[in-house]
């Protein structure tokens, strides 16, 4: 199926952004869990691909309060990492897919064919992550939420954010393990207090919820905040209605662990 | 936030092969000089177990060791007839073919140890591979013997065929439904309690328990009755709680074609299943077994609607019961519109599913008054 | 020796668990050819246009089909139980159906069968589509089948299922309470763990050996046998293990075309289906419409059901009538109600086919009956098990269309989940057996309707 | 590229960015693991690379190149079913067997990795894969059974922990 298909397989991150070059006809293959099944359906006939496996770009790193997530790091390295980013990826998939899927894959999902997609993009939208990706201006350094807007023309190449003071996250208890997650809610709170709260699932990539955080001292009021934030949509595992009925519910969850954990 | 839980019930009924019946199977059986037995029958094994029950019904019936007889069903050349895998049948209709031709090799390799023992055949019985002389266990002849005998001594193929047909019901009267034969020759029972909780924020339902009781007339495998039966609650589950073609019926959008988007009950929606098995006999089965693979999913749904009113006060007719449409049915309690109306003695649910709140007329469901 | 009753493990448990078991996937045939389908893009549009010319002139595609390629197009699954043809094995003029297969391709890999299946020109006229049972029978509803909405063809070419038994006036007359409801459950996927797959392999003598997934080896085959239109001799079936079927493997989806796609291209030719099309093409339980009202006591006697049953078989009738004869046969659950008036239709939609699945045509109505005396329960107040004790059949009593039930055991069962669930019973619901009524257990209109339970 | 199946190793043809499942089944002809989704949705495909579960259909197979890889195949053999087969045939684990190799595969790798009878931790492991048949307690009972180290009657199998048997009426 992917005769065609030119693979570049770097052993560096070095060779790694000299192969992505622009990020033109490109397709970036982290784990392969998103890639590979969409090649198997034939929805994606990439020019070019570039397997990231073998270039050394996994890890995660603590320099004081600072944590930087290589883009390979598999998403089960992240589940002993502390609210809202352990409970998070802990929710990702099943055990077998988190074990192959990078961060920087789920990050730089497009969106969803049948469900969202990107579980992790919320929780690293609370914690004011920083992305450093490669690409046509060369390697740059932003917010995820600009980075967000750009991630599939761009080579990410670590993510890094601080520690919170307390975190939270609260999600759809899903019936199943299979896929992604429908509705979900991250939230953090630095050292100075101030609360950054992000939805999954309410929008075709994470969003992050600034009304909310606004109200955010009146639990109820933080959570009908949060709706001016999002456009829900419909799609296989829910409705609009039923998102717009939830995510409230979901913001006061994790404002009242927030307030708990304090 | 606040979980609520309940508990609900139904029981059931189910028939057992094709409604109207009409649906043959057939098998064959061959002898080998050594004894071994060999089946030949077109039942296909789904998973339910079939290979195993007409093996053990064959052995059962001959009198040899489960481990004598092979069962073949991998062609159309070497079996023959059989009506298929459906409808509750590969046990109770095509078991009784696979018997019927397991008594017939019986009454065969008699008739020869007969000979051979010169012993009127309805005097000998066959036990563990022995054709014994009944009330005389010191005189017997092995059943490996006796087809020895039969192919090197008389020249003879020990061979059985049967064939079980009940014939097709027909209905004699469009107007009122009457057949004029019993369209079924067994009816199943069982009966289930669900236990549930509901998290009345979310809507999400879990199904924490169900206990369940099922009529099986006779298991000629248990543990592959159990399986059926916990397969079935699983399935029963989907139904009630989860799965849906379409979920915006009886719209299309939004189909999901993936795992993740059609919801089939994973393993952590398992709930405590507990299983009662009632053998009852059936009168046309064969050992007395009936069919329940089927019915296996059919008592939980009502169970657990029943159990989410019990949980939360609110009826939902619709499958699934989703979160939404349990949120949906939770915002109907609090604005009142979720009571019956009534008037007189009627008391009307569902009014605005109904056919009457639908269509433009060219449909109607009218109650005598 | 024992041997039926005991816990022997499975004929093929260890061919199971060493990955042996040959399902029709793992059969192995040099030279086979691989298979894709065009499908209707439209949940229903004429076809206005089919030209499979560039697709066939490609290099290492053997063979394309189309409906101009099949002996007999259109046979009907059932026809021995009187049920017409009414679907084209591949469609002609006409999609009924998102995913209805239109062409075929066998080419030597399945990304060069895709690619083909992209080549074929295909032109559609989309038509007005109906997904919503209750309104098939309104003036301006659109015209989805050629034969009208809904199922003409049961016995005395009735356009419905219907049963009647004694009198329904009577029981509502007499009724302290009439209890009315609306039950919808949801179509659902088989969703087998083997999505649809089949191997044909044309012999040297002529003959096609069909390695299928088939829950009904004989079933299917006699179903090729006759769009073929050959004897049954030519055909040889290879199967008896099928990862998983749940009812959706009665149905014959793939042979058939396989076996044509082998006959054209004289080679080995293989189709197993994307988990999409299985999810989204293959066909589903039916989505039901119900509606139920009792009429009953005010101390939990059923005298009389009058019931509505639409039945949304999709865009062809398959085993839907079928299902639905059966359906009507168990309108009154586990119970004995004397009075009914059932009326059931299979109506057409523009979704999949609908077919069989676990339970046909009696999961719906299990459904419906079981929550509806739930709430009678709940409306009158009663306890939900003593009433079903109360209404539960017994030997003797008749079913919806008169057959005499001999050995019932829904007082058993459900005594049997009272005392486990820890439900307390008063002594005569204890006590209870399905032996024929009598006492407060056999009322008067019982006796009236039933007539004394000796005389069966 | 090289892959080792089973103790055999084998130059691949394959492109790195095929699944390995469509390398272990069409070009080595291996067929245990079976192709249910292609879409990771269902559990049928998992293999062992290096001892650790994966679905095959989403590995690319220049992920698994030099890797060891465990199909069902290598789990046990006819005369010397490993401890986890033979649960799976006690238990009555496999109804119509179609997702048994990716069940028992996940679950040796879940044993291997020190897990307990504990029946929560055995439906987080095997959470990702679908059975349609056996409404899974009785795949649970199986692995639950070999992390005990129970030894196994492959004679006859084990009644279900929760059923009771009754007889209902004369026979």
């Amino acid at each position: 199926m992917d005769a065609a298909t030119e693979v570049y397989m770097p052993g560096s991150e070095e060779e790694a952004i000299a192969a992505f070059g622009d990020g033109t006809d490109i397709v970036v293959v982290g784990g392969g869990t998103i890639v590979v099944p969409e090649m198997s359906y034939r929805r994606l006939q990439p020019a070019k691909a570039l397997m990231l496996g073998r270039a050394g770009m996994a890890g995660i790193r603590r320099e004081g309060s600072r944590v930087t997530i290589g883009a390979t790091t598999r998403v089960a390295e992240l589940a002993d990492l502390p609210s809202p980013l352990g409970p998070c990826a802990s929710n990702v998939a099943d055990i077998e897919i988190r074990a192959q899927a990078t961060v920087g894959g789920n990050i730089c999902a497009g969106s969803g064919n049948e469900a969202p997609r990107g579980d992790l993009q919320g929780a690293f939208l609370a914690l004011g992550a920083t992305v450093r990706s490669a690409g046509a201006e060369g390697v740059a350094e932003e917010s995820l939420e600009d980075f967000l807007p750009k991630r599939r023309k761009r080579l990410l190449l670590d993510i890094s954010f601080d520690e919170p003071a307390a975190g939270a996250f609260a999600g759809l208890d899903r019936p199943h393990t299979h896929d992604y997650t429908a509705l979900a809610v991250s939230g953090a709170r630095s050292a100075d207090g101030t609360i950054r709260l992000a939805a999954t699932g309410a929008g075709g990539s994470g969003t992050r919820l600034p009304s909310a955080e606004a109200a955010a001292a009146d639990f109820e009021a933080g959570g009908q905040a949060a709706l001016g934030d999002v456009t829900p949509h419909d799609d296989a595992i829910a409705s609009a209605w039923y998102r717009t009925k939830v995510l409230p519910v979901l913001v006061r969850r994790v404002l009242t662990e927030l307030k708990e954990s304090a | 936030m606040a979980k609520h839980r309940g508990k609900g019930i139904a029981a059931i009924e189910y028939p057992t092969g094709m409604n109207q019946n009409g649906d043959p199977s057939q098998a064959w059986i061959k002898v080998k000089p050594d004894g071994r037995v060999d089946v030949f029958a077109g039942t296909a094994d789904i998973g339910n177990g079939s290979k195993t029950i007409q093996t053990q019904i064959v052995a059962e019936t001959i009198g040899v060791p489960y481990d004598w007889v092979t069962y073949d069903n991998s062609n159309t050349d070497s079996s023959p007839m059989c009506t298929g895998t459906f409808a509750s049948r590969a046990t109770f209709v095509a078991g009784m073919a696979a018997l019927k031709a397991a008594q017939e090799v019986k009454v065969k390799l008699l008739e020869i140890a007969g000979k051979e023992l010169e012993i009127d055949p309805s005097d000998l019985e066959i036990i563990d591979g022995e054709v014994i002389a009944k009330g005389a266990p010191q005189t017997k002849m092995s059943v490996a013997d006796v087809a020895g005998a039969a192919t090197f001594g008389h020249g003879e193929l020990i061979t059985g065929t049967g064939a079980q047909l009940k014939p097709y019901s027909t209905i004699i009267d469009s107007e009122s439904g009457a057949v004029d034969l019993p369209p079924h020759s067994a009816i199943s029972y069982a009966s289930c309690a669900a236990e549930i909780e509901v998290d009345d924020e979310t809507g999400q339902v879990r199904i924490l328990r169900l206990q369940q009781c099922y009529d099986v007339g006779r298991a000629i495998n248990p543990t592959q009755v159990e399986g059926q039966i916990e397969g079935g609650a699983m399935m029963g589950l989907g139904l009630g709680v989860l799965e849906n073609c379409y979920p915006y019926y009886p719209g299309v959008e939004h189909r999901g074609g993936m795992f993740g988007s059609y919801l089939a009950p994973g393993m952590e929606d398992m709930p405590q299943i507990d299983t009662i098995m009632i053998e009852n006999p059936s009168a046309d089965g064969p050992y007395g077994a009936k069919g329940i693979g089927e019915m296996a999913n059919n008592p939980q749904p009502p169970a657990i609607a029943a159990a989410v009113h019990d949980a939360i006060g609110v009826w939902i007719t619709e499958l699934p019961i989703t979160p939404e449409r349990v949120l949906r049915a939770l915002e109907a309690k609090e604005a009142g519109t979720s009571e019956p109306r009534r008037k007189g003695k009627l008391v009307v649910f569902d009014e605005e599913l109904s056919v009457n709140a639908v269509s433009s007329g060219g449909m109607r469901f009218e109650v005598p008054a | 020796m024992k041997v039926v009753g005991a816990r022997i493990p499975r004929y093929d448990g260890t061919a199971h668990v060493t990955g042996r078991t040959t399902y029709v996937d793992d059969v192995r045939v040099p030279g086979t050819l691989w298979t894709k389908a065009l499908r209707s893009p439209h949940h229903h549009a004429a076809i206005t246009k089919l030209d499979t010319s560039k697709a066939e002139a490609m290099e290492g595609v053997h063979a394309v089909i189309t409906w101009k390629d099949v002996p007999l197009l259109e046979y009907g699954h059932l026809a021995a139980l009187g049920i017409p043809a009414d679907e084209p094995l591949l469609a002609k003029d006409e999609v009924r159906y998102l995913g209805q297969p239109i062409a075929l391709v066998a080419a030597e890999n399945e990304d060069l069968a895709a690619e083909a299946v992209s080549r074929i020109e295909v032109g559609f006229e989309e038509r007005p589509a109906l997904f919503d049972v209750r309104q098939a029978f309104d003036a301006e509803a659109p015209e989805i089948h050629h034969e009208g909405n809904w199922y003409k063809h049961f016995e005395e070419e009735m356009d419905r299922r219907q049963i009647r038994k004694g009198d329904i006036k009577w029981a509502f007359d007499n009724a302290d309470t009439i209890v009315q409801g609306v039950y919808r459950p949801a179509a659902i996927e088989h969703a087998p763990i083997e999505t649809q797959v089949c191997q044909v392999v044309p012999e040297a003598n002529g003959r096609l050996t069909i390695y299928s997934c088939t829950q009904a080896l004989y079933f299917s085959m006699g179903v090729v046998a006759a769009h073929l239109q050959v004897p049954l001799n030519k055909l040889k079936v290879v199967g008896g293990t099928t990862g998983g079927g749940f009812g959706g493997k009665v149905d014959t989806a793939t042979e058939t075309m396989c076996s044509l796609l082998a006959m054209k291209s004289g080679r080995p030719v293989k189709w197993r289906w994307t988990r999409e099309e299985e999810f989204l093409c293959s066909s589903t339980r039916a989505p039901w419409h119900m509606e139920i009202a009792d009429a009953v006591t005010k101390d939990g006697w059923i005298l009389g059901r009058k019931m509505l049953t639409l039945h949304d078989s999709g865009a062809y009738s398959r085993f839907s009538p079928y299902g639905l004869t059966k359906h009507s046969f168990h309108h009154t659950g586990a119970y004995t109600i004397p009075n009914l008036e059932f009326d059931g239709y299979v109506v057409y939609t523009n979704r999949t086919p609908t077919t069989a699945m676990r339970g046909f045509g009696v999961t719906s109505v299990s459904f419906a009956v079981e929550t509806h005396m739930s709430r009678i329960a709940d409306v009158l107040g009663l306890d939900p098990i003593e009433i079903r004790l109360k209404n539960a059949n017994r030997i003797g009593d008749t079913s919806p269309n008169g057959i005499v039930y001999t050995d019932p055991s829904t007082v058993l069962t459900i005594q049997t989940m009272a005392e486990t669930t820890g439900h307390e019973l008063p002594a005569d619901y204890r006590t209870m057996t399905s032996e024929p009524r009598s006492g407060d257990l056999l009322p008067e209109h019982l006796v009236a309707q039933l007539g004394n339970p000796e005389e069966h | 590229m090289n892959l080792t199946v089973n103790g055999v190793t084998h130059e691949i043809d394959s492109s790195p960015l095929t699944p390995l499942l469509d390398v272990l089944r069409e070009e080595l002809g291996i067929t245990g693991a079976k192709a249910g989704c292609h879409q990771g949705g269902c559990g049928a495909c998992t293999v062992l690379i290096d001892g650790e579960p994966r679905r095959s259909c989403l590995m690319p197979v220049g992920y698994a190149d030099g890797g060891e890889i465990m199909t069902v195949e290598g789990l046990g053999t006819l005369d010397d079913l490993s401890p986890i087969q033979q649960a799976f045939i006690h238990h009555y684990a496999a109804q119509c067997g179609f997702c048994t190799s990716g069940m028992l595969l996940a679950g040796q790798a879940y044993i291997d990795h020190g897990g307990t009878d504990d029946e929560e931790a055995i439906q987080n492991a095997l959470a990702g894969h679908v059975c349609r048949c056996t409404g899974y307690s009785k795949i649970i009972d199986a692995v639950a059974a070999t992390a005990r180290g129970d030894s196994f009657d492959l004679t006859e199998t084990a009644v279900g922990k929760h059923t009771t048997m009754a007889t209902g009426g004369a026979e």
